[in-house]
């Protein structure tokens, strides 16, 4: 799988090089201009093949049928739950939601990731401090739980760039940010109708 | 609980450059009630005294010190930036202009004056926030113009607009990802477009700023350190190439607007 | 260096209107240093407010006034020209004075 | 990041405030024979505790007008506003800010002379969203006000 994914960072690199100050010196720039701090180490500033495809402004003119291979390794790379169970605890699924910290330097790596949903979606109707980069997912539930809505939402969370190539939305599963369970109760906070995204605000 | 409008009420001081704020008014009421009674004041007044303190090995002050209209001349100096300097052949920013004259000047270790160049937890100001506090009081209402005649200042700027859009670390941020487009909001936190001219102009121009949550005035070689440690990457040195790009690629797009540091912030 | 007060003292109509800014940390003892270690509470206990020599406010403040505090006081009377004194103690015995005249 | 204030601070119109600087830390002048720091109220870790310790239960008066942000921005900073108008609550002697949920609720308390407006702005900590206080006593007894200001969790990193 390696080997796939820096065989398309290579055409990548190619294909955006009318747009870039050469890659190498950039990377230099990063490597002089930026140092480790606790858990976040120097490796993080190189780019893989999403990374690189989707460091251009919006509008570039890229290699769409590039891009398309892309969208597709990604959509093949997704894991389902293991137990086919897509529901954990949609009350668990509040707090991940509403936890900003996580992978940070000044977080406690000892303690679980939290997902941000807040920081860009409206969820719970009575919560007021919601983002607006994303779009609202209030009464996400009556989308309903089939197994085709199951899987869409999975892989929305795991690896959005599976659909919708270059989202702004961080791969929380694919990039490892939360574990299987924690995207369960997510899953839960959006879909279980108990739960108060599919609430009238009190 | 109802949210509570108040958009009858006119602030005029506070609508005059910020666009319908993406926050649609949420803070009218708060901010209104802030009024402008904003602590940097006493920060301006530290920054100008640490100007004329003599320090260093060389017990000299700052006067000497040339950021880019002549020694001294601190009027209207801070708009002009990042800028090229001859005598270090090198694009600076405010910081690390400061830091050279710091060392040349003053005769001071330049380990000694980048150690802590921005305040952590429990400290109450830099010498460095004081100074460009002050500076940037002394280019209030000019208008922003950095210098970008120099083959090397136009270099800087592309480096920086590149940086903008580059993806990387676990969440695949980048600047872009938040600030790219306008009208747009992390929870209640409005965005500025710094791709755009309103948005680069009223972020460039409204630091350094106090900091309500922090007690302190911030520079913006500090916001950016900040906003990548949020965007999960390493930590971002002061005065570094990258920084002084990032800098040169908002300072350019706000490039006409108005210098309104140091402003009052979350 | 004794705490640095900003004060502007306006008439308005037959009362004066009083707002101070006060250089002062507030802190409030709860919270930890970079290094993790306590940050000792260090914060404003009196505030009082001075036409000429006459009192007309004595704040007693706790930590939870904010960092760098803000106090706007009212009082009748008052001629443009007059002094108008605030002064503070904190609770480590530090003191901070600042004075200006009504305009 | 959204301006608080768009308007900058210019040093002109700050010339406006100024500022003497007395070097000795000269003692307060004639220093007002203050009623004591109420220090009882201010150790209160529960608010019924310092609404004890500052007198009897307070009744709402309408009187009292109480103006806190409905949101805060940061709940470091909140700005409030106490104004009693004394006609309709007369003789009130001192005025005290709570915050219910703070782990000291007394905030401040105001001993105010006769001939001076019950008028208090300033600034306070609020830990978390929860119920402001204004609490004025007159004549022995205690009225108050209340509003409820909520604080929003600022910021991309949480």
């Amino acid at each position: 799988m390696k080997a796939l994914t820096a065989g398309i960072t290579i055409i990548l690199n190619a294909s955006l090089m009318a747009w870039t100050v050469a890659a190498d010196e950039i990377e230099a720039v990063l490597h002089n201009s930026f140092v480790a701090k606790n858990q976040a180490t120097m490796e993080r500033l190189e780019r893989d093949a999403v990374q690189t495809a989707c460091s251009a402004p919006r509008g570039m003119p890229l290699d769409n049928d590039m891009l398309a291979a892309l969208r597709e390794e990604r959509l093949n790379a997704v894991v389902l739950p293991a137990d086919g169970q897509y529901l954990g605890d949609w009350q668990r699924g509040a707090e991940v939601a509403t936890n900003g910290r996580g992978l940070q330097s000044s977080d406690d790596p000892t303690q679980p990731n939290g997902g941000n949903c807040y920081a860009c979606h409206q969820l719970a109707p009575g919560e007021v401090a919601y983002g607006t980069l994303g779009p609202s997912l209030t009464g996400y539930g009556a989308r309903g739980q089939s197994q085709a809505m199951l899987q869409y939402t999975w892989t929305k969370l795991w690896d959005t760039h599976a659909y919708n190539l270059c989202s702004h939305m961080p791969r929380f599963g694919a990039q490892g940010i939360l574990t299987e369970q924690q995207l369960k109760d997510v899953m839960a906070y959006l879909l279980d109708p108990a739960s108060p995204v599919n609430q009238a605000a009190e | 609980m109802k949210r509570h409008h108040l958009g009858l009420t006119l602030f005029a001081a506070w609508l005059c450059s910020v666009p319908l704020a993406a926050d649609d008014g949420v803070f009218d009421q708060y901010r209104d009630l802030m009024g402008d009674d904003n602590p940097a004041v006493f920060v301006i007044d530290e920054g100008e005294e640490l100007w004329f303190m003599p320090q260093g090995p060389e017990s000299a002050t700052l006067e000497a010190c040339d950021l880019g209209l002549g020694p001294g001349v601190t009027a209207g100096a801070y708009v002009r930036f990042p800028r090229y300097f001859a005598d270090a052949d090198a694009v600076m920013d405010l910081e690390s202009r400061l830091v050279h004259c710091m060392t040349t000047i003053q005769g001071r270790d330049l380990e000694a004056v980048t150690a802590k160049p921005y305040s952590l937890r429990g400290d109450f100001g830099t010498e460095m926030e004081a100074l460009v506090t002050w500076l940037a009081a002394e280019s209030e209402g000019a208008t922003i113009a950095p210098e970008q005649t120099h083959a090397a200042e136009r270099a800087m700027y592309s480096l920086g607009e590149e940086i903008f859009y580059y993806r990387a670390g676990p969440h695949d941020f980048s600047c872009a990802t938040c600030h790219e487009q306008s009208g747009m909001r992390i929870r209640l936190q409005a965005l500025p477009d710094l791709t755009s001219h309103t948005g680069a102009a009223e972020a460039w121009g409204s630091w350094p700023a106090y900091r309500i949550s922090q007690g302190l005035v911030r520079t913006m070689g500090w916001r950016l350190r900040d906003c990548f440690r949020q965007q999960r990457w390493p930590e971002l040195q002061m005065g570094s190439e990258a920084s002084i790009a990032l800098q040169t690629y908002m300072a350019v797009n706000a490039a006409g607007g108005t210098m309104t540091a140091p402003g009052l912030k979350r | 260096m004794a705490g640095r007060i900003k004060i502007r003292a306006q008439k308005k109509g037959d009362m004066t209107e009083v707002k101070a800014l006060m250089r002062h940390p507030m802190e409030t003892g709860m919270r930890k240093d970079q290094a993790g270690d306590p940050i000792p509470a260090h914060f404003i206990t009196e505030v009082s407010v001075f036409h000429g020599d006459q009192p007309v406010m004595q704040g007693h403040w706790g930590a939870a006034v904010s960092a760098n505090p803000f106090l706007g006081v009212r009082f009748a009377g008052g001629e443009a020209g007059d002094t108008v004194r605030v002064v503070w103690t904190d609770n480590q015995g530090g003191t901070g004075e600042g004075e200006t005249t009504i305009r | 990041m959204t301006t608080i204030h768009a308007k900058g601070i210019s040093r002109r119109g700050w010339l406006r405030w100024t500022v003497i600087l007395s070097a000795a830390a000269a003692l307060p002048g004639r220093v007002w024979a203050a009623v004591a720091r109420p220090e009882a109220a201010f150790g209160a870790t529960a608010l019924d505790d310092a609404l004890a310790a500052l007198g009897d239960t307070p009744q709402v008066h309408e009187g009292i007008q109480f103006t806190t942000p409905d949101i805060a921005e940061n709940g470091a900073v909140v700005p409030i506003r106490v104004e009693v108008d004394s006609q309709a609550l007369p003789n009130v002697s001192k005025v005290s800010v709570l915050v219910e949920m703070n782990p000291n609720p007394l905030a401040a308390s105001f001993d105010i002379p006769p001939g001076t407006e019950v008028y208090i702005e300033t600034r306070v900590k609020v830990a978390q969203t929860c119920t402001l206080y204004a609490v004025a006593e007159a004549d022995g007894q205690l009225y108050m006000q209340s509003r409820e200001t909520k604080v929003t969790l600022g910021g991309c990193g949480g």
